[in-house]
Formats: structure tokens, sequence, C-alpha cells
């Protein structure tokens, strides 16, 4: 039930990140939209890794490598979920620094006055 | 063995040291960067070297467990190729990027160019899913931060938009990752891979797979999802264009082959799913590149076209000759050659620094007056549109092979179409390189001042050539970096065409084509004077012919090495004549003949193709080398190689059908199929190359607005190529095609269509050179006629032609050659009254014309008469009454000819004019004396075509003496010979005898009503010299062909112009349009909605 | 061998010293009879000879050139030559010429080996009228040739031959056994090209008097037009001859008199033919003479071989 | 505006066709083969206490160093970007700093080393409990960044933040090496004792990994503020 909650909660931040990617014209509202759909798919991935009733997988007193065995959740989803908020991170911040030189550029944070490209 | 990790911990360590080793200096850091790689490529060969062969590949666990525990790493032989040659162009990039006049990278730029290379080694080894995730995001940001020290502001809204698309890419990725290890509960790719006819074939497996493939290829940069990869490359500094295409690119294309064989095995829907997806990938940009103003928008475009091609490679096995069975050899190939040709072309827009498509025109012939760069240029090109001896070819042949076998029609029509497209763009820009700098690339007709003022432009801007090509020169110099970049490249390429030649098991005769090339070559570069390669040509290419045929029995082949080698060695000694260095030419031609002795030589399709590729090749360079030749060559060029590619389907089409198609060695038809599209698309292609009507607009331009001696060798000699063609394919023409009509009834009539149109607009022409191209025209016409008839004596009557039109077009352009050098014009208006300072001339082209009109006695009769003979033989009478017909206006357009030059009125600037240098005059009389010869005793000529026929049609004419005796009628040559000296020596000694006393009176002593002219020699009656005939047709002469060919390039350009608009450069455009691509795919596995 | 050599050259001078005459005679007495038409005296029916003597007695003449100087010379030769391709009267060893060593294809090229000879005498005269005349006497000439060529080709679909001997032979017996009359098609065509080929009216633009005086021969003068005017004889009566032989059966009779007088008859027919026609019709502008030529005519030819073909 | 029907069109439709796949992933009672394994051995392997890190820095350890990697880049990308701006010419300025707040500038000094001890604390302590080097380097870098809020720090010397990158980056590298020459392979921490599960010296090289990890990332991401904040840009 836990999964399935998580697993719809972040196809639904996914959904939502789109549309602000999509339909948003602010550079920086852009980004953020991205990041919602980041963490959508971090939240996946924890989703993913999530056994019912499942405890962090972390040896203490209390349980031993049985208890991990039998009780812990998957901690490889969350391994990787690190990796991926880190360079979640990465790009969010070259995204932000691009769009700051855009912006110094062409005098406009709005999306559609920053397309000189195109054909 | 270096075990692969630590080439990755050592690029890490490197660029994480490189601040540290900066503190030595910025150019000393630079040098150890340069050596690091160098160690780099150092191993990276090694492991190719020893991995190579032995199926063994090189494998390191990391962190002490093995996979799936830990992230596994793996070099195969593949992978280190690829990886050796990535590394040697990052070698070539960083060289150029760090020693260039302007923008040298440094400090940081440096860490990102190691951290990137870091990322596509990670992407070539690793195995493991996530791992690759990670690695495509270290590519990924080290390019962004390289992308913004671009001079050009816009890199940043390109960069925005890039990294738009990429994050939406590993977005998807993620979730496809996400969705495998759930299903199958591990993240090794092997593991995986062994997994997924189980885990993944459940629907949800399939649509975490979508969502994987979805991100890879997007990460490819499919189209028409690719907008951003686009505008990227327009506005990156060239150096990343090359990083970006050639080594970035390269490493992605193995996610996609370590993937497949996932996809392959979870479900069925994916390979027509990435086939799909590579077709389009390939073709739309190719369509979109027509237009580019911008130089490295064009590449951009390129680039992502030949991407999709390797993938359509992946998923498509290899067949034909070279590669079979070899895994991955094709995609590989492509790959590598692509990244090559690519990054050598970005260093030249960096290096020459302007930024042109050459599209409209408007570009500086940059190239012209710099052999060096020229042919770097030349090359990348040349390896781009997949030509040989370039690795490119071989695979594409393959490709196409296996296409055809794998019965997929519509791919190989969509491969063969993005290449000709590609041709056009690609072809269109190094022509405008390295055009002519006075040359505004617009003629393809004949050019008449706008009044009668005798112009001398032409002879006067001829002197000044040699100036403006100086000038070229010595526009900006190459920074020794791009210098030795482009070595770097173009030495690649040459060692990699050398090893895929020998690979690809063709026979000697291609071989010594390029030896032959590359031999001139040197003594071109060695400074070696014109006259004297031209006699080492003369010599070698005799020498060679000789020893070809000699002993060897009278065949279709032997006989055609005699006709190319033996016309082609005549006409060089025309080169004498002109002193001074002209790079490049006498290889070119001895290339040229090469290579046409190898077509006749060839035992195989493949090798029949990649002769006829090289003499389209070096014909091409031949005809661009015209001071105004640009605009015909794009024609040459353009079709010449639809030529190619029709023969190639043909080919594949045929060979599909029947494994055993066309390995016979070159006796009349061995390229016979029984497939009728094949017969039909060869049939095509060897007519575009015969410039017959509806495909002969590139005909005239191009033999006309070559150099003299190459338009006469061009006409006389290489035209020839496409009648042996006609030989070799000769079995297949004859199956009915669709209502009992056969394909040789079709050509019949193609062919005195031809003959009859090329003479009418040859009759209208001013311009000496475009008449006789208008001529050669119509005579090819005649070949594919007599061809056509499919019996014997039409055959024998076709090479009869072809021997005949050898001898009387070599003579006739060279004496003309002989003119234009003397008079400084084209134009024969301009001319006139000739005959008195160069009687010589005048007598060859007499002797010319009387041998084309086919007045008896001289040779040109045997020709008609057989022709008529055999046409009426086998009751094919519309086509003998349309034949006389345009034999008669053959009469009229030669008799203007000889007119307009030699007699009426002399202008009187050219009564100083010399006789033409002997050099041009000797092969002239050479060919003269053929001609008498084979006119006074036409079995010297007929009896051995017949013996070359015989294998294929007994003989059906008889021999009296000198008498020739067909079903029909008799011809006796000797006997006409002698009775014409009768006829003519009676009446000149009674002429002798009675006339009194005979006055020699000026020319201009010309009396009409009672009147002397006042300036006689403007009363030269030569201008519009059948006017009337023109107002007799009246609109039947309108251009229609022109017309067709200017809509259909307007047509593809509507096209272009409506796919480019597709990339708005708005990024929420491109994020739609990647949204869009994943739904299609998502449409696309369903099969539908 | 000699001894044959020597009598075919003796056939060869009585062959042609007939037709030489009597084409001669027939101009002259054609050249009457128009003039009658017009309401004229007219010249008498040896005026030709006068004038050939006339020409050849001139004490001077003037020369442009080689090319000008061996023009006529050609024109005559290729007359000649055309002639002696074509079997006069059949079943005759004297008047068979040299019919043996070519057939009607040879004939056919043979007529433009004067006209080149011709147009590049006049060329070097360098006169402006004599080109324009080459120009338009060319033009015209192929236009006239597709009906001509389609009529011969129907022809020797016909008879299965190129050999004008054999062709001729085909016709013996009757005249139902005429071409005229077993292929009226290529009759009426090949007769229409004739008109062109005689260069009489409304076909005469070529020589056009008023405005380019005689056009090609311009400048010739003294022996050189002499040899013209012989050309012109004997080169008429060579196309007569053939067309005699093409359409309406030959002269043959095995008593060589009857025979002449036949070929007599019949060519002076012909020649009436093309006079009639040239006294009835107004002169064509070159341009106007080529559509002709391409339209009707052609055709009727390309129906002529149609027929042949089905 | 058609666009952005369009767009709502499509991503409604993507919502509707890819729905089902996210709604049928239910619960599950085990973990993957490869996940147990982890569970049933890291341990005594690595002598880890959290296995989490034991995957990510040693199992998964190429990954990490990849994300280092990654973040370096970034950070290079980042001073990229901004080190043209500067030099441009047109027409911009950098503004000039408002003086900190009194509230900010007292908090920072009462937080400043606490903020710091706890990003060390959770770098040194990552093997052990939830936490390690990127988590740890994180708050030290939001340390920097309240410092130079507050104006505590008025300069960042790039000098020390690139040597601290540098060693830290090349230190990491060089303990990978190690694991490939003294133990089992690349970044196998167990060149090192591993210790009893539970101390602080257990784990063998991780510690030692993530204090570096955690020093680079630290170091970076100040740099990343760093360079964002000097090149500050007003119309």
């Amino acid at each position: 039930m836990m999964t399935q909650i998580l697993t719809v909660l972040a196809f639904l931040l996914m959904a939502l990140g789109v549309w602000g990617l999509m339909s948003r014209r602010h550079l920086i509202r852009i980004i953020i939209g991205f990041s919602l759909l980041d963490t959508g798919v971090h939240l996946l991935l924890v989703a993913f890794g999530y056994r019912s009733g499942g405890t962090a997988p972390i040896l203490s007193d209390g349980i031993g490598v049985s208890g991990l065995v039998s009780g812990a959740v998957d901690p490889i989803p969350s391994a990787l979920v690190l990796t991926a908020i880190v360079i979640g991170l990465a790009v969010t911040a070259l995204m932000l620094s691009f769009a700051v030189r855009m912006y110094a550029r062409t005098r406009s944070i709005y999306i559609d006055k920053n397309k000189e490209l195109k054909w | 063995m270096v075990s692969p990790v630590v080439l990755i911990a050592a690029s890490l360590g490197f660029a994480f040291l490189y601040p540290l080793v900066e503190r030595l200096g910025e150019r000393a850091a630079t040098r150890i960067a340069l050596l690091v790689l160098a160690a780099f490529a150092g191993t990276t060969a090694g492991w190719t070297v020893s991995l190579i062969g032995s199926g063994v590949a090189l494998t390191a666990d990391t962190a002490g467990f093995v996979a799936p525990l830990s992230i596994q790493l793996q070099v195969t032989a593949v992978d280190a190729l690829a990886m050796t040659v990535v590394t040697l162009l990052a070698l070539a990039a960083l060289v150029q990027l760090t020693e260039r006049a302007t923008d040298r990278w440094h400090g940081k730029q440096v860490v990102l160019f190691f951290v990137l290379l870091l990322g596509s080694y990670g992407l070539i080894m690793t195995r493991d899913l996530f791992n690759v995730f990670v690695f495509m995001e270290i590519s990924g940001i080290s390019v962004f931060g390289l992308l913004s020290t671009s001079r050009d502001g816009r890199v940043f809204e390109a960069g925005f938009k890039y990294m738009v698309a990429s994050g939406l890419a590993s977005v998807f990725f993620l979730i496809g990752t996400a969705f495998v290890y759930r299903s199958v509960g591990s993240l090794s790719i092997a593991d995986i891979t062994a997994a997924a006819p189980v885990a993944l074939a459940s629907p949800v497996g399939v649509m975490g797979l979508l969502f994987l493939v979805t991100g890879i290829l997007i990460e490819l940069k499919p189209a028409p999802a690719n907008g951003w990869a686009i505008d990227t490359y327009q506005a990156a500094d060239p150096g990343i264009g090359a990083l970006l295409s050639a080594v970035n690119a390269t490493a992605m294309v193995f996610v996609l082959v370590r993937v497949m064989p996932i996809l392959a095995g979870a479900s069925p829907v994916f390979v027509p799913l990435v086939l799909i997806a590579g077709a389009g990938a390939f073709l739309i940009p190719q369509a979109q590149a027509l237009l580019q103003e911008s130089f490295k928008r064009m590449l951009g475009y390129s680039s992502v076209a030949q991407i999709g091609l390797v993938v359509l490679a992946i998923v498509i096995p290899a067949a034909g000759v070279p590669f079979a069975g070899v895994a991955l050899a094709v995609p590989l190939v492509l790959l590598l050659n692509h990244a090559v040709a690519k990054a050598t072309l970005f260093w030249i827009a960096d290096a020459t620094g302007d930024d042109a498509s050459g599209f409209g025109g408007s570009l500086p012939a940059s190239l012209r007056g710099r052999p060096a760069l020229l042919v770097v240029a030349a090359i990348a090109v040349l390896a781009l549109l997949g030509l040989p001896p370039f690795p490119g070819f071989w695979a594409k042949w393959s490709l196409v092979m296996g296409l055809a076998a794998g019965g997929h029609i519509g791919l190989l029509v969509v491969v063969l179409l993005g290449s000709l497209l590609e041709v056009v763009y690609l072809g269109r820009w190094l022509i405008m390189r390295m055009r002519h700098v006075d040359d505004d690339a617009t003629v393809v007709s004949q050019r008449i001042p706008a009044d009668f003022a005798e112009s001398r432009a032409d002879a006067v801007s001829g002197a000044a050539s040699g100036a403006s090509d100086a000038s070229g020169a010595a526009a900006g110099a190459i920074p020794v970096g791009a210098t030795v970049s482009l070595g770097l490249a173009t030495l690649l390429m040459a060692g990699a065409s050398v090893a895929a030649l020998l690979g690809s098991g063709v026979g000697m005769p291609v071989l010594i084509v390029l030896i032959g090339v590359a031999a001139f070559a040197v003594l071109d570069v060695l400074r070696i004077p014109l006259r004297l390669q031209a006699i080492v040509a003369i010599a070698g290419l005799s020498w060679w012919g000789v020893s070809a045929v000699s002993g060897a029995a009278l065949t279709l082949q032997s006989g055609f090495v005699l006709l190319f080698v033996g016309g082609a060695v005549v006409q060089l000694v025309a080169l004498l004549a002109r002193p001074g260095r002209r790079a490049g030419l006498v290889a070119l031609i001895v290339g040229m003949v090469l290579s046409l002795a190898a077509l006749t030589a060839a035992t195989s399709p493949l090798e029949v193709f990649v002769a006829w590729e090289l003499m389209t090749l070096t014909s091409f360079f031949l005809v661009v080398r015209g001071r105004f030749a640009a605009a015909a060559s794009v024609r040459y060029l353009t079709f010449s190689l639809a030529s190619a590619l029709l023969m190639l389907a043909a080919f594949s089409l045929a060979t599909a059908a029947n494994p055993a198609f066309g390995t016979g060695g070159g006796v009349i038809g061995t390229l016979t199929t029984s497939v009728p599209w094949a017969a039909v698309l060869l049939a095509l292609s060897v007519l575009i190359k015969l410039g017959a009507i509806g495909l002969h607009i590139w005909l005239p331009s191009s033999y006309a607005e070559a150099e003299d001696e190459v338009s006469s060798l061009a006409s006389s000699v290489l035209s020839k190529a496409g009648i042996l063609l006609l030989f070799l394919g000769a079995g297949s023409f004859a199956a009915p095609l669709f209502a009992g009509v056969a394909l040789n009834q079709v050509l019949g009539w193609i062919g005195v269509i031809t003959a009859l149109a090329g003479g009418m607009m040859a009759l209208f022409q001013e311009d000496i050179k475009y008449t006789l191209a208008y001529s050669s025209m119509s005579q090819l016409g005649y070949m594919v006629l007599a061809f056509a008839l499919m019996s014997h004596l039409g055959w024998v009557t076709a090479l009869y032609l072809a021997v005949n039109h050898l001898l009387f077009k070599g003579m006739l352009f060279l004496a003309v050659a002989g003119i234009v050098m003397r008079t400084g014009t084209r134009l024969m208006y301009q001319m006139g009254g000739l005959i008195k300072r160069m009687p010589f001339s005048f007598v060859s082209v007499l002797v010319g014309i009387i041998a084309v009109s086919g007045v008896p006695p001289l040779a040109g009769f045997g020709g008609k008469w057989l022709l008529y003979t055999a046409l009426i033989e086998q009751g094919w009478y519309l086509q003998a009454a349309l034949a006389l017909f345009s034999s008669g206006i053959a009469f009229l357009y030669l008799f203007r000819l000889i007119h307009s030059m030699f007699l009426g009125q002399r202008k009187t600037h050219h009564d100083t004019v010399t006789e033409a240098p002997a050099a041009v005059l000797i092969p002239q009389f050479v060919f003269l004396v053929i001609i008498i010869a084979i006119s006074m005793f036409p079995n010297l000529l007929i009896k051995p075509l017949q013996t070359i026929v015989e294998p294929a049609f007994a003989s059906s004419v008889r021999w009296e003496g000198y008498t020739v005796i067909s079903s029909l009628g008799y011809w006796n040559g000797n006997a006409v010979m002698y009775v014409v000296i009768g006829v003519f020596l009676a009446p000149l000694l009674w002429l002798l005898a009675v006339k009194g006393r005979t006055y020699r009176v000026e020319q201009f002593n010309i009396v009409f009503a009672a009147e002397r002219p006042h300036t006689p020699q403007s009363t030269h009656y030569a201008y519009n010299f059948y006017g009337h005939y023109q107002k007799a047709f009246g609109r039947l002469l309108d251009p229609w062909v022109e017309r067709f060919w200017s809509g259909v390039s307007a047509t593809a350009g509507t096209v272009s112009q409506t796919l480019r608009a597709w990339n708005t450069g708005n990024p929420q455009t491109y994020a739609l349009q990647i949204l869009l691509y994943l739904f299609l795919t998502y449409l696309v596995a369903r099969g539908g909605l | 061998m000699t001894q044959m050599i020597l009598t075919k050259a003796l056939y060869t001078v009585i062959s042609l010293a007939v037709i030489t005459n009597y084409a001669l005679i027939l101009i002259g007495t054609m050249a009457r009879i128009r003039a009658k038409v017009q309401g004229r005296v007219g010249q008498p029916f040896y005026q030709p000879y006068i004038d050939i003597v006339k020409s050849n007695a001139k004490r001077t003449s003037i020369s442009h050139g080689v090319m000008f100087f061996l023009g006529p010379v050609f024109r005559l030769a290729g007359g000649l030559g055309t002639y002696l391709f074509i079997p006069a009267i059949f079943g005759s060893v004297i008047f068979s010429n040299f019919s043996f060593s070519g057939d009607l294809l040879l004939m056919m090229y043979f007529i433009f080996f004067g006209q080149l000879g011709m147009a590049l005498g006049a060329g070097e005269s360098g006169h402006p009228h004599s080109a324009i005349g080459v120009a338009r006497g060319l033009a015209q000439m192929t236009a006239f040739e597709l009906p001509f060529v389609l009529s011969v080709v129907a022809l020797a679909a016909q008879y299965g031959t190129l050999s004008i001997t054999e062709i001729v032979a085909a016709q013996q017996g009757g005249f139902t056994h005429w071409a005229a009359f077993t292929n009226p098609l290529a009759m009426i065509a090949g007769m229409i090209a004739f008109l062109g080929m005689s260069g009489a009216n409304p076909f005469s633009v070529v020589v056009a008097p008023q405005e380019i005086p005689i056009g090609p021969p311009t400048e010739m003068q003294s022996s050189f037009l002499g040899m013209l005017q012989t050309n012109r004889a004997i080169f008429n009566g060579a196309k007569m001859v053939l067309f005699m032989n093409l359409f309406w059966g030959g002269a043959a009779h095995e008593n060589l008199l009857v025979a002449i007088l036949i070929m007599v008859v019949k060519t002076f027919l012909i020649y009436l033919y093309v006079t009639i026609v040239g006294a009835s019709f107004p002169r064509f502008k070159t341009e106007q003479s080529i559509r002709f030529f391409l339209g009707v005519p052609t055709v009727i030819g390309i129906a002529a071989v149609v027929l042949q073909m089905v | 505006m058609f666009k952005r029907l369009f767009s709502l069109v499509l991503v409604v439709a993507l919502a509707a066709a890819f729905f089902p796949l996210f709604a049928t992933i239910g619960d599950r009672g085990d973990v993957s083969p490869l996940a147990e394994s982890y569970l049933a051995d890291a341990p005594d392997a690595l002598g880890s206490a959290n296995l989490v890190t034991s995957v990510i820095v040693t199992y998964r350890g190429l990954d990490t160093l990849g994300e280092v990697t990654v973040l370096f880049a970034a950070s290079a990308g980042v001073s990229l970007v901004f080190s043209r701006l500067g030099s441009s010419s047109d027409g911009r300025r950098p503004v000039q700093n408002h003086a900190p707040s009194e509230l900010v500038v007292t908090g920072a000094g009462l937080l400043l080393p606490l903020i710091f001890v706890f990003g060390v604390f959770i770098f040194v302590h990552g093997h052990l409990t939830p936490g390690g080097g990127f988590q740890g380097g994180v708050v030290i870098a939001s340390g920097v960044l309240l410092a130079l809020l507050a104006g505590t720090l008025t300069e960042l010397s790039h000098g020390m933040l690139s040597v601290l990158e540098m060693l830290s980056g090349a230190g990491y590298v060089a303990v990978g090496l190690l694991g490939l020459w003294l133990a089992g392979g690349f970044l196998d921490p167990r060149f090192l004792p591993t210790g009893e599960i539970g101390s602080l010296f257990s784990g063998g090289a991780i510690p030692v990994i993530y204090s570096l990890v955690g020093i680079k990332v630290g170091a970076e991401l100040s740099g990343v503020i760093d360079a964002m904040r000097r090149r500050r840009v007003v119309e």
C-alpha cells in the first residue's frame, strides 16, 4: 500500500513538474518545475526500495544481521537516490547560472524572449 | 595489461590535480596534458592490439567484489578500438584547442575536457545500468560547463535548451532503470540481459524499457526531437562541436549497443521501434540541412543524421563482401569514420574562421590556392559521404546490402535518399570553397554578352587568374594547433582507409587506381613540372595499357581498355602545350583512366561499384577545376552520385535475389539480373551517366565549363563508361517489363529522342564548347539506341559509334581548345575567317565534322550505315527515321561550327592569331589518320568489333572483299572512296584546265548591291545562325527539363524549409517535442492507439 | 583487270553524257514552258548550254581561297557521285553505274557531300548573302529530309531491302506493281519532299533573287559558276532518276533505247510536276517551309511506315 | 496559447498512458536477492554499520566517485560561466551588499561553530549513522553561506578552496588506487582494518573516503556559492 501511494505521489509530482516546465515563461519557474520532476523521480526510486514495514538498513543494538535480512528496506535504491539527488543539484546549479547569463544577454527572464537560434 | 579502472582513475586524478600542474605555467601544463592523453592512447591501443582477434574481453570488478555485487567495467575489442580512436581525436582536439590563435583553452577548461573524456570512457566501459546514468551526467555536465566558454553569447540559450532536453532524457532513463531494477533485481547489464526474456516481458517491464530506450535515444539527439542539439552545434565553439560529435556522441552510441540485447530479448516491438527511430533520425536532418546558411549548424544536422545511420546499422546485420558476419563492424566503422571526418570539418570551420555554408553562393573561395587544406577538407567530406576509398564506404555498402537482404526496402530508400541529400549540401560547401575566386557559381549555360561588343573578358581575366589564386593563398594562415590536429585526423583517416581497403578484398585494379593517383600527387608535391608529369603519365599509361591487353584475346574489356587508355594517352599530349604548374591535374586524369580500366577488370558488383565511384570522383575533381565550373560541378556531383546510388540499389536488390550476381569477370552481361526493378534502376543509373534526355541537365555545363583538355577527355573517353556498363548489364534489359514491353525498347526510344534533342539544343548554342557538349549527348543517344537493338548488328554499331565518337570528338574538342587558347573567346560569332590563320585546325575540324555527320566517304558513314541497317532489320522504322532526321540536324550544327569559326569574315583583332601549338595539333592528327584509315578499310574496325560481339550474337553480316553485306543492303567503303576520289579529281582537273587567270582577292573584297561594305569584318553572318529553325519550332524548344529540375529543387527547398521550421528555437517547444517523441515510441510499442 | 576498269570508265562517261545533256535540255525546256505559262517568249531550250560555255570561257576569275576554289568541285563531285551510285536504267550494264558499291543509305548521305562542299566554298567567300543562303538551304534540307526518309524507310520495309536495284526489280511487271500504287502514302510523302529537294517555288527562298541575290553562289563567277550550272543539270537528273526508281517503277526494257525513252518520259513528267507546282505557288519563308515539311508530309510518311509495321 | 493547450493535452495523454504502469506497483514483502546478499554479508565483509553507506562508498563506489566528479564538474562549470561575465562590458555593475542585519550577525557568531562541527560529525560518522560525506559537505557549505551573509567572511580565498578540492579529490582517487593495489579492487576499503562494527574506526577506509568527500563537497559548494555571489547582476 505504502509503495503504491508513494509511486502515485511520485507520478503526480513528475506530471506537475513537467507541466510547470512546459507552461511557465519565467526561467526560474521552469527550473523549479524541473526540480519537481527530479524530485518525483527520486521519490519513485525510494518507493521501489520499500518493503512493507521495513526499517532503515543500519546495524544497531536492536537489530542484528538477521533482523536486517528479514526487515530492512532495500539499501540500493537509497544509494542510487543519493547519487541522483547530487547530480540533480549539479544540473540545477548550472541551469541557474545559465539562466543568469541569458538574462544578462537579452535583459529578459522570459523564455520566449530567449530564442535567437532556430531553424 | 592495464586495468580499465586505472584509465578512469588516471583521467579523474589528472583532472583533480590539473590546477597544481598549472602552477608550472599554462603551456607546460597543456604539454603535460597532451602527454597524458598520449599515454591513454597508448594504453587503449595496446588493449586493441591484444584483444582484437581473441574473443576474450578485459574485465575489471571494483571494490573487491564481483558483479552484480559491485560495478563491473569491461573492454571488448570493439570498445578498445573505439576508445583508441576517441582518445586520438581527443588528443588532436586538445592540441587544436590549446594552440589556436584566440580563446586558447586553459585551467578549468582543460579540467572539464578531461572530465568529458572520462565520461566517454565510462560510457563505453561500464556494464552497470545506473553507472551508465552517472557517466551520462558526467559527460553532459562537463559539456555544459565547456559550452559556456564559447565566444558566441547565444550559447547560453542553446545550453539551456540542451540541459532541459538532457534533463528529460535522464529522467526517462532513471525511471526506466527504476522499473528494470524493480523487475530484475539487479543493475548489472549482463544479469538484466539474461533475465530480460522472462522478467521484462511483462507490460510493466516493456513500459520501463520504453522509458529507458527513449532516454537513450534522446541522448543520441534523434530527429525530429533534436532542435536543442542543432542550436548548440550552431552557437558552440567549433572545437566543442568537434568534441560533441566526435567524442560524446560516439560514446553515447555504445549505451544503445549495450541495451539493445536487453530490448530485443524483452519484446519484439523494440527492433522495429529502433529502426524507425534510426530512419527518421537519418533522413529528416539531411533534408533540414539543405538550406542552412550556417556551416556549423549544417554540420550539426549532418552529425545527428550520421548517428541515425549508425543506429540503423546497429540493428541491421551486415551483408555483402566486406564485414559480413563480423558483429558490430558496420556501425563501428560508420561511427569512427564519422567521428574523424566530422571533427576535421569542425576544425576547418574553426581554422578558416567563417561560418558560411555556401548556400546562396556568398562564400569566400577560401580553399582555392591552399591545396593542403583543400585535400584535408575534401577527404573529410568524401569520407562523410561514404565514398571510396574511405572506411565509411565499405560499411555503407554492407549496410545497404544488409537492408536489401533483410527485405527492408523502405529503409533502403530512406538511406539512399538521405545520402543523396547529404551529397547536395556537403558537396555544395566543398565546391563553393574550392571554386575559382571570380566564379559566382551561377554558370550552367552559355553566357552571351548583352551586346555584340567583342568582349575579350575571358582572355584578360584568364591572365589574371593566376594572381587571384595567389591572393587566395595569402588569406589567413592556419594556426599551428589546427595544422597538427588536422594532420593527425587525416593520417588516422588515411590509415583506416588503407586498412579497410586491404580488408575489403577488392582486386588489384582498384588498388592500382589509388596507387596511381597517390604517385602523381607525390610528383606534384615534389613540384615536378607539368610537362614532365604528362610525359611520365603517357609513358606509364601506355606501358600499362599494352601490358594489360597484350596477349589477351580481344574481348569487351580488353577492347574498352584499349579505348580508354589509348584515347587518354593521345590526348595527354595536349598537356604539353601549357607550361606552368596545374596541381593535381595529371594525377586526377591518371586516376580517371585507371578507374575506367578498373571498371573493365571488375569481377564483382563491389569492384564495379568502387571503380564507378572512383571514376565519378576523379572526374568530378577534374570538372570542378574549371574557372566557372562551380554551379556545373554541383550538378555533376549530384547527378553522378545519384546515378551511383541507383546502381547501389540495383546491385543490392539483385544480390538479395541471387547471391551469385555479378561475380563473373567483365564479360558481356556479367551484371545480368532477373529482378525487374534492379534492371530498371541499373538502366536509370547508366542513363544518368549518359546524359539521356530528361537526365541530361548536368552534362552540357560540366563538359563545357571544365578546362579545355579535360572537356575533350570527358566527352571522348569518360562518356564511354556508361556504354561499357550497358554491355555489362546487357542481359538485364531484355526481359519484358509491363504489357510485354521490354526495357530495351524503352531504352531505344530514350536513345533516339536523346539523339534528336541533343542535336536540336546544339543547334542554338553560340558557345562552341556547349555545342560540342550537346553533340556528345546526341551521339551517346545514338549509341544507346544501337545497343538497345539487342542484335549483332546493333551492338557492332554501338561499339563502332563509340570508337568513332571518341576519335572525332577528341579531335574537335582539342581543335577548339587550340582556338580558344589563341582567340581567347568561346563564342563562335566572335571568331570567323580563321581558316587562313589556323589551317591545320581547320583541316582537323573539317575531317571531324565530316566524320560526325556521316557524309561519305569518311568513317562516319560506316556508323550510320550500320545503324540504319540494324534498325530497319529489327523493324524499328520510326526510330530509324528519327535517327536520320537528327543526323541531318547534326549536319546543321556542325556546319555552323566550322563556318562561324573558320569561314566568313575575320575580326580585325584576330588578324595576328597564330596556329594552335603543336602539342595540341599532334593528337588531333593522330586521330585524323586513324579516321582516314578506318574510312578506307572499314573492316579494320568492324571485324574486331564483330569478334567482341561474337560471344553474345552470331554474325549477321558477311564480307565480300571490302563489301559488307547485310540482309538489307551493302556498302563497300573502299570502292566508295575510289569513286569519290574519281568524281572529285575529274572536275578539279577540269577546273584547273579551263580557268583563265585567277585573281586571289583579299577576304574583305566583297560587294553587295554594287557597294563595298564600310566594315566588312562586321558582316560575318554567324550569330543566331538558325534563327528561322528556332522560329519554326517555337515553344517546342522551351527548356522543359530545366524547368522540371528547378521545380524539383524548389520543392526540395520547400520541404527543407517546412521541416526545419519545426525547430522553433523555443526550449519549451523542444521539451514538447521530446515528450511527443516519448508518446510516439509508446504508440509504436503498443502498435497504434 | 585494267580492261574491266577501262570499260567501266567508258560506260560511266556514256551514262554521264546522256544524263547531262538530257538534263540540260530538260531544264531549258522547262524554263521555256514556264515562260509560256507566264505569257513571255522565254529563252531558247539550249540556253543552259550557252550559259555554261559562256561561264567557262571567261578569261579571268576571282578566288577567295582554297575552300572557295574547291567549293564548286565538291558540288559537282556531289552531283556526279549521287548519280553514279544510282542505277539509271534497270538491267542495263552501261547505266548501272556504281550502284553495287552502296545502297540507298549511301546515296541519301552522299547528297550531303555536295551540299557541304558548296556551303564551305560559299562560306569562305565571306559574303553574308552566301552564308544566309546556306543557313536557309541547310535548314530547309533537314526539314524535307524527314518525310523523304520516312517514305524511303517505308519502301525499305515494304521490299525488305535497301538496294535501289532490288527495289526497282521488285516493281517490274506492269504499273500496278509500282510503289506509287502499292505504297501510295510513301509516294505522296516522297514526292512532296522532292519539291523541297528541287528547290523550285515555293521552296526557293534559298536563292531568293530579290532579297539575297542568288544566295550561296553569290560570289561565284566564271568557270566556278559554270561548274555549278553543270552540276545543277546532273544533280537534278540524278534526283529525278532516283525518284523514278523509287516510286515509278524505274526504267526497264530489253531494248536500251526504249528504256532510255521510258526514263525520259517519266523524268519529264516528274519535272513537269515540280514546274507546275512552282508556277502556281508563292514562295515560303524558311520557317514556313520547315513547318510545312514537318507537318502534313511527315504525318503521311509516318502513316506509311506504320502501315508497313502493322 | 495553442502550444500551451497542446502541451496540456500531451501531458494528460502521457499521464493517461503511463498511469496504470505506476498504479500497479504494489508493496513487496522481500527485497531483491542482490539487496538480500548485501544485507546478509556486508556487515561482516566491510564492518560498517550503515549498509547504505557501504553500498554507496564500496559496492557502488564507482557511482559515488562519478557523483563527486559531477559535482566537481558542475562547480568548475559554474565558475566558468561566471568568469566571463564580470569582464564582459555591457553596462553591468556589481551592487553594494547591504549591511547584514543585527540578528544575522549575532546568530551567525553563535551558530557557525556548531554548524561546522555538525557537518564534520555527519561525514565522520557516515558509516555508523544516517548521513555521510555529501550531507556533511552540504551542511558545511551552508555554514559558509551563513558566514558570507553575516559578513563574518567577506572573501573566500580561492587558492584555499581549490587546494582543498584538489587534495580531497586526488586523495579519494588515491585511496581508490590503494584499494586496487593493496586490497581486492579499486575503491576496496579493506586495505585498512575493518575494525569491529559500530566503533568510529571501523569499515576500513570508508570514514576516510567520506571525510575526503565531505571536504570536497563542502569546498565545491562554497565555491559555487561564492562564484554566484560575487558575480551578482542587477538591472
